[in-house]
């Protein structure tokens, strides 16, 4: 009976294991699956992102230069980021910060030249 | 002056109430997570009550089915006014991966009003936290208290 | 005259005491668990909160009950500050739990009635309890009035020590601590939600709460008596006994009600009879 | 003025009685009856202001009272011999041949001894039979009616019926005045028929069983009596109640001798007060008509029994004899308690906890202080009242709902406010302070607290009372918000209620004044002290302080307080129950969306624990150890 | 006797999973207790139409968060197998490491909310400080702490330095010391025992025959798990099933309390043996045939049914998860039980409502 | 790739209870829709790790006998495939009746290809 005593007594006496989140953060660790990112300088709108997007939130518009992702349907299983060719998407380690409605990132950018010249 | 006392009482103690609203479970272990010594969100003042007619924010984890939608707005209803809705993890912002499901309606925000969207999949406990205290600071607005 | 003030003071104190009370008891159940721990006033806020909440009913003997169940409560400590009877502050608090039940019982929700029949079993536990030891004071200062307690000239508790913990005993049961909080518990983590709690909200959920104070300060001013002859000897009893409720509450599982029953009048009785016999041989 | 009194309250209802049987037309019948009811209550009234006396009527009525003994037992002898049951047969055998060896052959000095006398207990004992008894008769008019109607019956039985319930009321009070034992046992015998006669009045196959088992009981408990009232007169040599309690210190500090026909009285006290072993009579009793159960639970009968061993009290003060009386008590109180907890019969429920407080009176008598006597007195008083009440709340609940189960009772606020509401008043009135009930068990406590099992005994079953009460009190509250429309109801039938709930308050609250006028000059007489000094109307001894007026004020107050806030709630303000989100209201009722999605009307039901209050587990057990304590009493305590 | 009937769920705080028990009561011992299902039913099989394979796997691993990993497992080793698709060792090595991490982290949850399912919060809370252990070696690893989407067809995404593998041993031993001084309190206390021993039982052929898996089965006295078919890395780790014999919920708490351990050896042990080499091979095509795969959950064993035609779509993904199982011997343990043994049975089972209705 | 053992129709309850008499554990029954084909229905059985596949063909609106009389733990799985493909399972011991996931909001039988190709048109 009363097994858990000593481990409750010895809790009483040593420092709670707390840490105070929004005063002491103690941040993520590398390589966790944070904010999604965009540079949409680099971005050649190959749509392959959008493609492969497990959750389909992305949108991609190459004659428009747009690059759309619903935040809040983002699942953050970094695919988007492993399939970029380009190397312009990237995902921070900070977790995306809460919001009180729903957001969408949306960029606009040049849509490259070569590509829509193909597409031509 | 009782007005007063009462508004810093709403602030200091958010009693929460947690429906599963057809997660995967993910989000649901992070909401217990935040009870746990890690995190420990009853430093806020914050306690997992269990009952909504004693809750003053609901915490919503998952997407809306066709079964549950109705459960989700009975909850809702029987939380005495004051009371605020946290929609957790992408599933409860939006539907996340399983919108385009048979039996899925979608985000929290088609059955009932969301006051704070906290994305993730799922969403880590320090953003659970994060999102009771943008709710808190949302209420703060809203009975004219200066932060 | 005396009186008066003191029943005043029991009145405007007690709670506040409570209170507090209840505030360090969640700060050092959170250490106890690694945990920080909300604030000491926590308790304050909450029912500041809850009475400032959109009142909810499932029927009006709901809220008649919460309000009888405060004045009973308030009406038992002031009682006790004022020296009257145990016997009659224990019938003062019954009315007060009664009525309290009566409320859950009033309600047509499955779980409030469950929560009421279970702390009928509860008050089945610890009012056999209460007796006995009040009994046991009787025998020991030929008296039920509380001021003759303090006549005595050695703490009660070297005479009746194992009565001590058969009010210990009731003390859990009436504190809601595991291993004996199979009625109402302080998180919803059980089997009934909030038993006889769950259907009182808003502002009655907040009286019941402020009952309750009133409550811990009569079983903690019951537990006082057992040193009656120093004010520091009371506090440390009072402390320690408070601490090691605590303790108990978290290193045990929740029991269920028929352990509860069975243990409650069986270790009752043979620690009664015990001290008693012990009593006598003296 | 005297004579008149004494005529009024033993001979009216007997001569009424007799015109009740031979009329049949139901307006004079009623009129009869009230104006009987309030000419006893009235009469029971004077009697209380003109205080004790003796009184000897003449000696002719010695006569018709032998005479009386031996119709009576004649009527008994011919339903044992028609019944067949061998024992109702040889103890009436026994009587007669006892009863014709006393009368004729013992008895030297006939006619010496006054025939009534009455103290305070007395006038008491007279309030309660005249004035519950009487409403409960009027309430009958109403009862029986309905009563009738749904038995169909093509010839009305009620001129029987309240011939017998009237003869019941003059009987008691006879009973109660008596001061020649013979007289006494006449009564006794009179309440015994009176009882079968009431029991057995629907003529089922159940009520003529339990009938016979009511009678062989009581029969057995009146040999006892006749037997031990001819000891008591070969030991004392009088037959006079008053002259025995004077001089019984004497006997019982003489020897041990006074101690069997003590032990014989007691013992009949105990089988008319249906205590274990002997309960089955009383639980038995409840197929009768509402009105018979109530007056045989609250205000006659049972009350006939513990008035004698209160009655008697004094003269075995201080002996183990006490001691084991108190312990029987106390033990019985527990266990019916226990088996009271056990049940869903709404009248089984309170069969069980008349017997309960029955036990606890014993246990008071058996502590014999005059604390405990106070406890005593106050309790026979507050529990009639109560009790009545209860059981015409249950009545008129039943003719209503056509159950008399407690589960069927949930939610009746909805159908009867008043009657609901009533009972509720009745149910509070018998287990919260600062009401009587609790106020004597208060008393009984405190004064139990020398004897360490028997205060052990008290606690569990004060514990048990509890539990059993307050549930009944909460179901029939549990209703969905609504405003009820009030219940029709026959006058005869609200109008006692509302007197009895009446009564059962305001005597609460003055009784510090009943106290002083009516218990503490009884104890002060045998006990030569008084237990309670009332200081501000406070009960106050060297063990204890009872707080009524402060407790009265505040706790009025602060239900006063409550009820206002309570009024100012609306309908808006009303929400389903908490059914973990799945909640409905189909019709008003609430109730959950449950598999294959169906509609699941809450339904619930209270814990009866079979595990630790079954009636068949526990009886047994309860009946044995029962009958152990009182071999043990016998030679132990009396011999 | 008197009845109360009950809604145990959807939304009530022992069970934190919307599953809905209509239970008749009488005093406290349940008569009947009839599911509802459904609150958490999406359909996601269905969702194989509109992703590819591949993006199949992050609609598996939300099948159920707590177990994620071993989904996508599950499901890649059987795109894999019809695909004939060789993964290297490494890589079945590094799926084996996260596989069992996953299982410890279920467990501590599964005790810890198993704790407060009979009301020892301090126990609960214990068991989940040293779980965030264990999320943290998930999240530095793996990118986050519950769906750690590491499995891809073919093998891994992510490898571990050897800077990692110190840093998890050190970790998991540390978890190891932590939870072994809990042992006393799950495995012995006396009110520990007085609310699981006796509970729920399920004899041997009962569970055997109602199709019992995991930690039920061999809470029963079988000795049957998954990880003895060898898949991933078990095929050279070898492996031992933990059996208890009395069928109640101490039993079943008993083995994953025991399993906890366990695995974390499995861990270290797969750490020490982790071969060199490439943690993914290359996938040409798209998958056609139909196989049957079954891998081991915490709450038992998975199997997945999965038929592909050809073409980028999977033509039908079943899921067959351990608590599908497990609910039906449930169904034959809560009669005759008591009221407060309800959440106590119920979480015996480990109950994974989302697994269940998927 | 995987082994199946054909079952027809009336063999079902035999094959359970033979199964079920051999100490075989059912694991699972997994429904394909194969189109016009019809359904396709698979019983998995599983002893010592080892497992046995029976596959039944049947024509759309065939009822199945159920095997839940046999092994009690069918008695989800084929609500689940009735809910999900339609196909009536006849003497189920607990009969959800096509509701034990889902509402009456939801498309019958949603797991048909039929129902798809609807969804497309």
């Amino acid at each position: 009976m009363f097994n858990m005593t000593k481990n409750v007594v010895a809790n009483l006496f040593s420092k709670s294991s707390t840490r105070l989140y929004p005063i002491a953060v103690r941040g993520h660790f590398e390589g966790f699956r944070g904010t999604l990112h965009i540079n949409i300088d680099e971005c050649i709108f190959c749509r392959t992102c959008m493609i492969k997007c497990p959750s389909q939130c992305i949108a991609v518009d190459n004659k428009a230069g747009t690059w759309t992702c619903e935040a809040m349907s983002c699942v953050y299983c970094g695919v988007c980021v492993d399939v970029c060719p380009t190397g312009c998407l990237s995902m921070s380690k900070e977790h995306r910060p809460v919001a009180t409605e729903k957001q969408t990132m949306a960029y606009q950018g040049v849509p490259k030249k070569k590509k829509k010249e193909a597409a031509e | 002056m009782l007005g007063n006392l009462i508004n810093q009482g709403r602030i200091k103690s958010p009693w929460v109430v947690h429906f599963d609203c057809g997660s995967c479970n993910g989000c649901d272990i992070e909401v217990l997570a935040c009870l746990t010594p890690l995190y420990d969100i009853e430093r806020f003042g914050i306690l997992n009550i269990g009952n909504p007619k004693h809750a003053d924010v609901l915490l919503v984890t998952g997407t809306v089915n066709q079964r549950n939608k109705h459960v989700l707005k009975n909850i809702y209803d029987q939380m005495p006014t004051p009371k605020a809705v946290i929609a957790i993890g992408a599933c409860g912002c939006s539907g996340g991966v399983f919108r385009e499901a048979y039996n899925v309606v979608g985000g929290v925000d088609k059955v009932i009003p969301v006051d704070v969207y906290v994305p993730g999949c799922p969403a880590r406990p320090e953003a659970i936290i994060d999102g009771v205290v943008a709710a808190l600071e949302k209420v703060k607005k809203l009975l004219g208290m200066t932060a | 005259m005396t009186k008066i003030l003191l029943a005043v003071l029991a009145l405007v104190a007690a709670p506040i005491l409570g209170a507090l009370i209840t505030g360090v008891d969640r700060r050092i159940t959170a250490w106890l668990q690694s945990r920080y721990g909300p604030p000491i006033l926590q308790p304050l806020y909450d029912v500041l909160k809850l009475l400032g909440k959109q009142p909810m009913l499932v029927n009006t003997w709901q809220a008649l009950c919460a309000y009888v169940y405060l004045v009973g409560a308030a009406l038992s400590v002031v009682l006790l500050f004022t020296g009257s009877d145990l016997l009659l502050i224990f019938f003062v608090l019954t009315i007060g739990a009664v009525f309290l039940v009566m409320g859950a019982l009033a309600s047509p929700s499955p779980y409030s009635q469950i929560g009421g029949q279970r702390e009928l079993l509860q008050m089945l536990a610890y009012e056999p309890l209460l007796i006995l030891v009040f009994a046991s004071i009787a025998m020991l200062t030929g008296s039920f009035k509380v001021s003759a307690v303090f006549e005595l000239s050695r703490p009660m508790l070297y005479d009746l020590p194992l009565m001590f913990i058969v009010l210990g005993y009731a003390l859990t049961i009436k504190l809601r601590k595991s291993p004996f909080d199979i009625s109402a518990s302080a998180h919803a983590h059980q089997e009934l939600v909030r038993g006889v709690y769950t259907e009182y909200s808003g502002p009655y959920l907040a009286m019941i709460e402020i009952a309750h104070w009133y409550e811990v300060i009569l079983v903690l001013g019951i537990c006082a008596l057992f040193w009656s002859t120093s004010f520091v000897g009371m506090i440390v009893l009072v402390a320690l006994t408070y601490l090691a409720e605590i303790i108990v509450d978290n290193v045990t599982a929740r029991l269920t009600w028929r352990v509860m029953l069975k243990s409650a009048v069986g270790m009752g009785l043979v620690l009664t009879v015990v001290n008693m016999l012990w009593l006598y041989a003296q | 003025m005297l004579d008149t009194l004494v005529f009024v309250t033993v001979l009216l209802p007997f001569l009424v009685a007799a015109v009740l049987l031979v009329l049949r037309e139901q307006n004079l019948r009623k009129v009869i009856l009230v104006a009987t009811a309030g000419v006893l209550i009235l009469s029971s009234l004077a009697m209380l202001r003109g205080g004790a006396f003796i009184m000897s009527p003449a000696p002719l009525w010695g006569s018709l009272v032998t005479l009386g003994d031996f119709l009576i037992l004649g009527v008994v002898l011919l339903v044992g011999l028609k019944r067949k049951n061998q024992i109702i047969v040889w103890l009436t055998v026994a009587q007669i041949v006892g009863l014709i060896w006393f009368d004729f052959f013992m008895i030297k000095d006939h006619g010496s001894t006054p025939a009534f006398f009455a103290d305070d207990l007395s006038l008491v004992m007279v309030l309660v039979v005249s004035i519950v008894g009487s409403l409960i008769a009027v309430y009958g008019i109403g009862y029986m009616k309905e009563h009738e109607e749904h038995l169909h019956l093509t010839t009305s039985k009620q001129p029987q019926f309240f011939f017998f319930i009237v003869l019941f009321l003059g009987a008691m009070n006879g009973l109660v005045l008596a001061n020649n034992m013979l007289w006494m046992y006449f009564f006794w015998e009179c309440t015994t028929l009176c009882s079968f006669m009431l029991i057995g009045h629907d003529d089922t196959e159940i009520a003529r069983k339990n009938a016979e088992r009511a009678l062989w009981m009581n029969v057995l408990g009146g040999t006892a009596f006749l037997f031990g009232v001819m000891l008591l007169y070969k030991v004392t040599g009088s037959l006079s109640l008053q002259d025995i309690l004077a001089r019984g210190p004497e006997f019982a500090v003489a020897g041990g001798a006074i101690l069997v026909p003590m032990f014989l009285l007691v013992f009949a006290g105990m089988t008319k007060a249906a205590q274990a072993p002997f309960q089955s009579w009383l639980t038995g009793a409840m197929v009768a008509p509402t009105p018979v159960s109530a007056l045989l639970h609250s205000s006659t009968m049972v009350k006939a029994g513990v008035y004698i061993i209160v009655r008697l009290a004094p003269i075995y003060a201080g002996t183990y004899f006490s001691n084991f009386v108190a312990l029987f008590g106390g033990f019985v109180f527990l266990a019916t308690a226990c088996l009271a907890a056990g049940q869903s019969n709404g009248k089984k429920i309170l069969a069980y906890s008349t017997i309960s407080n029955l036990a606890l009176i014993i246990a008071c008598a058996g502590i014999n202080t005059p604390a405990a006597i106070t406890a005593a007195i106050l309790l026979i008083l507050f529990h009639a009242i109560s009790k009545a009440l209860m059981f015409l709340c249950v009545g008129a609940i039943e003719q209503k709902i056509g159950s008399r189960d407690i589960e069927d009772m949930r939610g009746l606020f909805a159908r009867m406010p008043r009657t609901a509401l009533v009972a509720v008043i009745g149910i509070l009135t018998m287990m919260l302070p600062p009401f009587g009930m609790l106020m004597a068990k208060w008393m009984a406590i405190e004064s139990a607290h020398g004897q360490f099992l028997l205060m052990i005994m008290l606690a569990l079953g004060s514990g048990v009372t509890v539990l059993f009460w307050c549930r009944w009190a909460g179901l029939m509250l549990a209703t969905p918000f609504a405003k009820a429309a009030p219940e029709a109801q026959d006058g005869t039938i609200r109008g006692p209620l509302y007197l009895l709930a009446g009564l059962a308050v305001v005597l609460s609250f003055f009784s510090p004044l009943v106290y002083n006028g009516l218990v503490a000059p009884v104890v002060a007489m045998y006990y030569k002290t008084a237990p309670y000094v009332l200081r501000f109307g406070n009960f106050e001894s060297s063990t204890g302080v009872f707080l009524v007026y402060p407790l009265f004020i505040l706790l009025g107050l602060g239900f006063f307080f409550a009820l206002r806030q309570t009024r100012k709630i609306t309908a808006a303000q009303a929400v389903g129950p908490y059914m973990c989100g799945e909640q409905t209201s189909v019709d008003g009722k609430p109730g959950f969306l449950g598999p294959l999605g169906q509609n699941v009307t809450a339904v619930s039901g209270n814990y009866y624990l079979e595990q630790f209050f079954g009636e068949a587990m526990l009886s047994k057990w309860i009946n044995v150890i029962a009958l152990a304590v009182l071999v043990i009493m016998l030679f132990g305590g009396a011999l | 006797m008197a009845r109360t009937i009950l809604p145990f769920g959807p939304q009530h705080p022992v069970l934190p999973e919307p599953l809905h028990l209509k239970l008749t009561i009488e005093d406290e011992t349940v008569v009947e207790a009839l599911p509802t299902l459904g609150y958490v039913h999406r359909g996601l099989e269905k969702l194989c139409e509109v992703r590819d394979f591949n993006q199949m796997i992050q609609i598996v691993e939300r099948v159920c968060g707590i177990c994620s990993c071993l989904h996508a497992l599950c499901y890649c080793e059987g795109v894999e197998q019809i695909m004939g698709v060789e993964v290297p060792r490494r890589a079945k090595y590094l799926r084996t490491i996260w596989g069992e991490l996953h299982r410890v982290h279920s467990h501590l949850l599964w005790l810890g909310l198993f704790a407060d399912a009979f009301g020892f919060e301090s126990l609960f809370m214990q068991f989940w400080r040293v779980r965030e252990r264990i999320m943290d070696i998930m999240e530095a690893t793996c990118g986050n702490r519950v769906v750690v989407s590491v499995n891809v067809i073919g093998g891994v995404r992510r490898d571990l330095t050897p800077e990692q593998c110190k840093w998890i041993e050190e970790q998991v031993a540390i978890a190891e010391k932590e939870i072994r001084q809990l042992s006393s309190t799950i495995l012995n206390d006396y009110t520990v025992k007085k609310r699981c021993c006796g509970k729920g039982v399920l004899t041997k052929d009962q569970a055997y025959q109602l199709g019992a898996v995991g930690p039920m089965l061999r809470g029963s006295g079988w000795a049957q798990d998954a990880r003895q078919t060898g898949y991933a890395a078990f095929g050279e780790l070898g492996f031992e099933p933990i059996v208890e014999y009395d069928g109640d919920s101490y039993a079943r708490s008993a083995v994953r309390f025991r399993e906890t351990l366990q695995s974390l050896d499995i861990v270290r042990l797969a750490i020490a043996r982790l071969p060199e080499g490439e943690i993914a091979s290359k996938v040409k095509g798209k998958p056609q045939g139909e196989t049957v795969t079954r891998v081991e959950q915490p709450r038992g064993e998975l199997m997945y049914y999965l038929k592909a035609d050809g073409s980028k779509h999977m033509d039908r993904v079943r899921i067959r998860t351990p608590t599908f199982a497990n609910i039906p011997p449930l169904l034959a343990m809560l009669p005759g039980c008591e009221l407060a043994d309800v959440p106590v049975i119920v979480l015996s089972i480990d109950p994974c409502i989302s697994c269940t209705e998927r | 790739m995987l082994e199946t053992i054909p079952l027809s129709l009336d063999q079902v309850a035999a094959v359970a209870k033979e199964c079920f008499d051999d100490g075989w554990r059912q694991v699972t029954m997994s429904a394909v829709d194969c189109g016009e084909a019809g359904f396709e229905i698979f019983y998995h059985y599983d002893k010592d790790l080892v497992m046995r596949h029976y596959r039944l063909s049947i024509p759309k609106e065939t009822v199945v006998p159920s095997i839940s009389p046999v092994y009690f733990c069918a008695l989800l799985i084929e609500n689940e495939i009735r809910d999900q493909f339609g196909i009536c399972f006849s003497d189920i011991v607990l009969d959800f009746g096509g509701a034990l996931y889902l509402e009456a909001e939801v498309r019958a039988m949603p797991f048909c290809k039929v129902s798809v190709a609807e969804k497309q048109s």
